[in-house]
């Protein structure tokens, strides 16, 4: 149990809903949210198929713990095939929206086709029915969620929406749900835009039940909560300073990628950090952070909620800025300051609300506008390109500008809005592009940390730190300390963090409950609410499972082993200063073995062995 | 000294845990919507309050009730709908001046804070002690009760 | 000391009760006319319906309530009030002293001047006995013709639609509820029961009845339409009941008058509830309310101020009733239909959602809703208190449902 | 590092760094107790941005002149 085992089936070319039932087969096999929704994605649409034409489909879908008590239980993921990657996207969301779906009565909901004018689903427990999105087109997630608000007239009303970006076709739109959480990469809503979908809003009072054991769920969640209440990072570390709490650390261990990843080290790293975001400011003597906030059922609450200085320049003319908001996390302020080199916290707070209110991925935005940048200082772009701004490293004012004109598409907007991979292309330097299948890094130099080296390169998703976090080994001792700097044992260690985390992501949880959390405190919570047996094992062989269909996936998109490597840059260019002064990504001396530990063949295909041993679709 | 549920909204991370418990308390599943307790987002604040009954001795719900359906836990001080003499009528819906006693249509009563017999679950699953039950003169509660004092419905003391 | 009150419900059973909290020797008697056991008027739909036995009608759940507190509750309807000599006469004859009189004798459903309103099947549903005879003759399939879509005819509608009578209601204004939700409410109340198969007639009148046709009546209204029905209800309305006063000395009007203090222009003698023209809140003048809260707070009051050497002033009672038409719940509080302030008003014609709010300022002193179940009440915290709301007047001029989050706001200081 | 940063003399909280001079010979642990950092909170410690097990950290000897020192208490992000 704990799923409602009823789903949504949304035609948008038709405009027709079905209500179904979930495949329970499929859910033993694969739990929920990521990988039930990805099985479901294999088995609809072809993987060849061009990623925001309507042959595509988005599924919006929760996990069995969604919406429980169980601590972090709010998650919402999105799931179809990425057109800034090809492969497979799958983005996670906390905030109240995902929580919210559950208890209007459905697991999930599959969009597909494409609707002939704007259109936003409207969700009230078992009433759901597409409206008119025409009065919302062309506005922000902000102005849209107030709309939304009004005519529905419900302050309790939930909204994940698109902004304009993704109206505009910007590669990395994110779908934001709650103003300020959201599903943020691979440009899931650039694919929801596609189909004419500018909003879903849902209202659920028919609650969350269908547990399993109630009474040892209650007891497994609340061990699961003093767990988190007495780990040190979880219990007193995020909530006081969130994920912005690395920015000293990683740029100390250097392993910063700094101005497009050519350094590894930042120097105003200091004035963007979390410490920073509590140093009261000159003008009116209030720090940039306001408070720690949770999404649902979240006892950790990581989250920011910040202001931007009223006399800053990007916003001391716009009042409607001047409130709270979703504040920096560590890796937007890192792609948007210190991969541009820019250490005005204001501006990246500016730019990040902007993020937030028209739907833009930050780490891409702020990667994509670190290439420019680099190209723009090597003569490859110009003013004449960028409509006149000087896109050079270090400049506020340019980092606030490209904000402003990818929210819009305008100009030099729709540019920097095809990511770094496609704009370095296009301006005749494609070896500029800090990418891995097309998706623009995390903050985390793979030269310092070798472990993140593989990460990035086997990601499903394209470069992504929330597939595997060895950081969490390599720099933090969470479980156990490695060397960052050693690449044997990497292959295990990746392979670990890879499975565990698809079987957290398809739970309903959030990743950062396994900063304290073993898969030993996660199971029995599971265990209570679903039927069927979801011993540690259980839930370890469906995150190998989930991993190996979402390469099952890429494959059949044509998407190979050639593909899981790193810009030459890290595998070539020592690293310039710290700890890993000269060193490279040496790919080569893990990929094989990752391969192997897989069940792969050595060019990274899948044999039939292992598709049959892990009964995965042909 | 009686207790009473102490809110402190600069402690509340908005993670509804406490709403969950209520409903988990009263209902048997996981429903916000159907909670006792409310936490109220004040997004442009940066802000979250929880908000429940006060247990007011002015009770204006209970002086309300034309059936006698809401009585006065001795114990706790708490103000408890009885959902078998309740018929429904919702007059203390309107009656009560801070919102907190609200009509569920699902059962065609009336629900609102019971402090769980004196152990209220919204407390027990607050995971930073933005919920607390106290004594009674504990800071916080004092501030709404001064409230409740102003609201008094047309009985102040003097001429 | 003796404490006289006449009248059963729920003024008189709260002002007894308090009586006895802060009097604990004094002799208390409460003097009602039905032959009833105290109970509530507002519960007899519900007893209707069958979802409470005749019992939950009861103010008092416990059998020995009034034995337990002292209270002497007698079934005997007071005829006749002698102020001088501080003396009442009952029905029977006999005579009885008092040292302070509460009259809160309440109300009784008015009766248009027609043609036929005596007959054997047209009834009023006002008492308990009325709501017997109504359960007894409403039957499936029956023809019924609910006269008067106020708020006790609408509070009667559920009930008798649950019954499976086939229902006509018929209202002289042009939409229902009028004395307490507006046109654009009262009209999504009367579509509301349209689409729930209740035959709504606004803007008409019943001009006659008689005996006769296929069923037991013949009803026909202002325009010359008629329609048989087996079931007439009236319920056009109620009016104090003061007719027993006459020569007393004591001042009325529409009801009975009161100063401050809720004491009559007669020594000694309050008055509470339906019966009493008392001090409202949002105009300052002295209205009759007829509503519970009303009826619970002046009994509250006048028991204090009847205990020497206590004395407080009224402050006013907000106007506010909650309503339940066949599932859609509507609220109105204070001057709902507005003062020259400001409007701000959300129409969701087709979800039967409305919430309208009116402003003096940046003070809310009035609002009526359709739809809206939580935390209604501080609609009423928030016109009681004056609470002036600053920057979140212009928000709830934008967005009047967020008159919670501006209720915190503002009167709470917690955002 | 907010959480110790108070530790630190006043006005040098923005930079989080401090310039300092030790004895020869001094150990990790030595610092950590001269800034009064309470041991649970002095989870992660580098010396030049390299991880020094706690078993070390008594170590003498391992810091030179111009090192840097950095002391975390338990974070994680992403």
């Amino acid at each position: 149990m704990a799923w409602t085992k009823k789903y949504l089936r949304v035609n948008l070319t038709e405009g027709t809903i079905k209500v179904e039932d979930l495949n329970m087969a499929w859910a033993n096999e694969y739990l929920g949210q990521r990988g039930l929704a990805t099985r479901y994605l294999i088995d609809e649409i072809d993987p060849k198929c061009d990623a925001l034409s309507p042959e595509n489909k988005m599924i919006m879908t929760t996990g069995p713990l969604t919406g429980t008590m169980a601590s972090t239980g709010g998650r919402y993921s999105v799931v179809c095939k990425s057109p800034l990657t090809g492969a497979v996207a799958c983005s996670n969301s906390g905030g109240l929206f995902g929580a919210e779906l559950k208890s209007a009565g459905w697991d999930m909901i599959i969009f597909e086709g494409k609707s002939a004018s704007p259109v936003y689903l409207s969700i009230q427990n078992e009433k759901a029915e597409l409206l008119s999105a025409e009065a919302l087109w062309g506005k922000s997630v902000w102005e849209a969620d107030a709309i939304l608000h009004k005519t529905h007239q419900d302050p309790q009303l939930k909204v994940a929406a698109v902004g304009r970006s993704a109206e505009q076709g910007c590669l990395y739109a994110a779908i934001v749900n709650d103003m300020h959480r959201a599903a943020g990469r691979s440009g899931v809503g650039t694919v929801m835009a596609s189909k004419n979908l500018k909003a879903v809003v849902v209202r659920g009072t028919r609650g969350v039940g269908n547990i399993k054991d109630m009474p040892r769920f209650m007891d497994a969640t609340n061990a699961g909560k003093a767990v988190l209440a007495e780990n040190p990072v979880t219990g007193q570390g995020l909530p006081a300073l969130g994920t912005q709490v690395l920015m000293n650390v990683i740029n100390e261990v250097g392993a910063m990628p700094t101005r497009n990843m050519r350094e590894t080290q930042f120097e105003g790293a200091h004035k963007i950090a979390g410490e920073a975001m509590l140093e009261p400011r000159k003008s009116d003597g209030k720090p940039n952070l306001t408070r720690n906030g949770g999404c649902f059922g979240c006892t950790i609450a990581c989250g920011r909620i910040s202001t931007i200085d009223r006399t800053h320049f990007s916003v001391q003319d716009k009042p409607e800025y001047w409130g709270n908001s979703g504040g920096l996390e560590y890796e937007a302020a890192w792609a948007m300051g210190s991969d541009c080199g820019v250490d005005d916290l204001d501006a990246l707070t500016y730019a990040n609300f902007l993020c937030n209110e028209d739907g833009m991925d930050p780490i891409s935005f702020g990667a994509t506008l670190a290439a420019a940048m680099e190209m723009f200082e090597d003569g490859d772009l110009t003013t004449e390109q960028t409509g006149g701004m000087e896109l050079k490293f270090g400049s506020a004012e340019a980092l606030c500008w490209a904000a402003e004109v990818v929210a819009t598409g305008e100009g030099f907007g729709a540019d920097l809005g095809l990511g770094s991979k496609r704009l370095c292309e296009k301006y005749g330097r494609p070896e500029l592009s800090m990418t891995v299948k097309g998706q623009e890094f995390p903050a985390y130099d793979p030269r310092g940390m070798q472990g993140m080296g593989l990460t990035y390169a086997t990601s499903n998703r394209g470069a992504c730190h929330l597939r595997s976090y060895t950081v969490s080994s390599e720099v933090l001792g969470v479980p156990v300390k490695t060397d960052p700097l050693e690449t044997d044992g990497k292959a295990d260690l990746v392979k670990a963090f890879q499975d565990a985390t698809a079987a957290v992501d398809s739970a309903g949880l959030c990743i950062f409950t396994t900063f304290a959390w073993s898969m030993e405190d996660i199971a029995p919570q599971v265990d209570a609410a679903c039927e069927g047996e979801w011993s540690v094992e259980k839930m370890l062989e469906v995150g190998e499972r989930v991993w190996q269909l979402e390469r099952q996936f890429n494959q059949a998109a044509g998407i190979g082993g050639d593909q899981d490597t790193l810009p030459k840059r890290l595998l070539t260019e020592g690293a310039g200063s710290g700890p890993a002064q000269g060193k490279v990504a040496e790919l080569d001396k893990m990929l094989p073995q990752y391969y192997e530990l897989r069940g792969w063949n050595t060019d990274g295909s899948m044999t039939d062995a292992t598709r049959q041993k892990w009964n995965l679709p042909a | 000294m009686q207790k009473s549920l102490t809110i402190d909204p600069e402690k509340c991370t908005g993670c509804l845990q406490c709403e969950m418990a209520c409903s988990y308390q009263s209902d048997g599943l996981f429903n916000p919507s159907k909670s006792r307790i409310k936490v109220f987002n004040f997004h442009e604040e940066g802000r979250f309050v929880p908000y429940t009954c006060t247990q007011c001795d002015e009770a204006w719900c209970l002086h309300a009730c034309p059936v006698d359906a809401i009585t006065l836990d001795a114990s706790t001080g708490a103000k408890i709908v009885n959902a078998d003499t309740c018929v429904g009528c919702k007059v203390c819906t309107i009656a009560c001046p801070f919102g907190t006693v609200n009509y569920n249509s699902d059962t065609g009563k009336v629900a609102k804070c019971d402090l769980c017999a004196g152990d209220p679950a919204c407390a027990k699953a607050c995971p930073t002690d933005a919920i607390t039950y106290v004594d009674a003169d504990a800071t916080g509660y004092e501030r709404m009760k001064e409230w409740a004092a102003k609201t008094d419905a047309g009985m102040t003391a003097g001429a | 000391m003796h404490h006289v009150i006449i009248g059963a419900g729920p003024a008189g059973v709260v002002a007894a009760e308090n009586l006895r909290k802060l009097d604990p020797t004094a002799k208390i008697s409460i003097y009602g006319a039905e032959r009833e056991v105290p109970y509530s008027r507002m519960a007899i739909p519900y007893f209707l319906i069958e979802n409470v036995p005749e019992q939950g009608t009861h103010l008092r759940k416990n059998d020995r309530h009034y034995d337990l507190m002292n209270i002497e509750v007698h079934q005997q309807r007071v005829d006749k009030i002698d102020a001088a000599a501080k003396a009442l006469s009952l029905e029977d004859g006999s005579t009885v002293n008092y040292d302070k009189l509460l009259i809160a004798t309440g109300s009784h459903p008015v009766r248009p001047p027609i043609p036929g309103m005596e007959l054997e099947n047209v009834h009023s549903c006002w008492t308990l006995e009325d709501g017997r005879a109504i359960a007894e003759k409403a039957k499936p399939g029956n023809t019924v013709v609910l006269m008067g879509a106020g708020f006790i005819g609408c509070i009667i509608l559920e009930s008798l639609a649950i019954r499976g009578v086939d229902l006509t209601v018929v209202e002289a204004e042009n939409r229902m509820v009028p004395r307490m939700m507006n046109e654009i409410s009262g009209n999504l109340i009367k579509r509301w029961c349209e689409e729930k198969g209740v035959n709504v007639r606004t803007s008409t009148r019943v001009d006659g009845i008689e005996e006769g046709g296929d069923k037991a009546l013949k009803l026909s209204f202002n325009d010359g339409s008629t329609m048989e029905a087996d079931v007439v209800i009236c319920a056009t309305g109620v009016r104090p009941n003061i007719a027993f006063l006459e020569g007393s000395g004591i001042n009325t009007d529409e009801g009975i008058l009161v100063n401050p203090y809720l004491e009559t222009s007669q020594a000694d003698i309050f008055a509470a509830g339906d019966v009493c023209q008392g001090l409202d809140f949002s105009t300052g003048s002295y209205m009759v309310q007829a509503i519970q809260p009303t009826a619970a707070d002046h009994g509250m009051l006048a028991a204090n101020n009847m205990v020497d050497g206590r004395e407080q002033r009224h402050r006013g009672c907000v106007n506010m009733n909650v309503l339940d038409t066949m599932g859609l719940i509507s609220a109105s509080f204070g001057l709902w239909e507005g003062s020259g302030g400001d409007r701000s008003a959300l129409e969701d014609y087709d979800n039967y959602r409305y919430l309208e709010l009116q402003f003096e300022d940046d003070v809310l002193v009035g609002a009526n809703s359709l739809g809206l179940t939580q935390h209604v009440g501080v609609l009423r915290g928030l016109i009681q208190s004056r609470t002036r709301l600053g920057k979140w007047k212009e928000k709830l001029m934008q967005d009047p449902t967020r008159v919670m989050e501006a209720y915190l706001a503002c009167a709470q200081a917690q955002a | 590092m907010a959480t110790i940063a108070h530790l630190m003399p006043p006005g040098e909280k923005i930079a989080n760094r401090i310039d300092i001079e030790v004895d020869e010979g001094v150990t990790l642990e030595d610092i950590i107790t001269r800034f009064k950092v309470a041991p649970e909170l002095a989870h992660l410690v580098l010396v030049n941005g390299v991880y020094i097990e706690p078993h070390e950290r008594e170590t003498s000897g391992l810091i030179k002149e111009n090192d840097v020192v950095a002391i975390w208490p338990p974070v994680a992000g992403g």
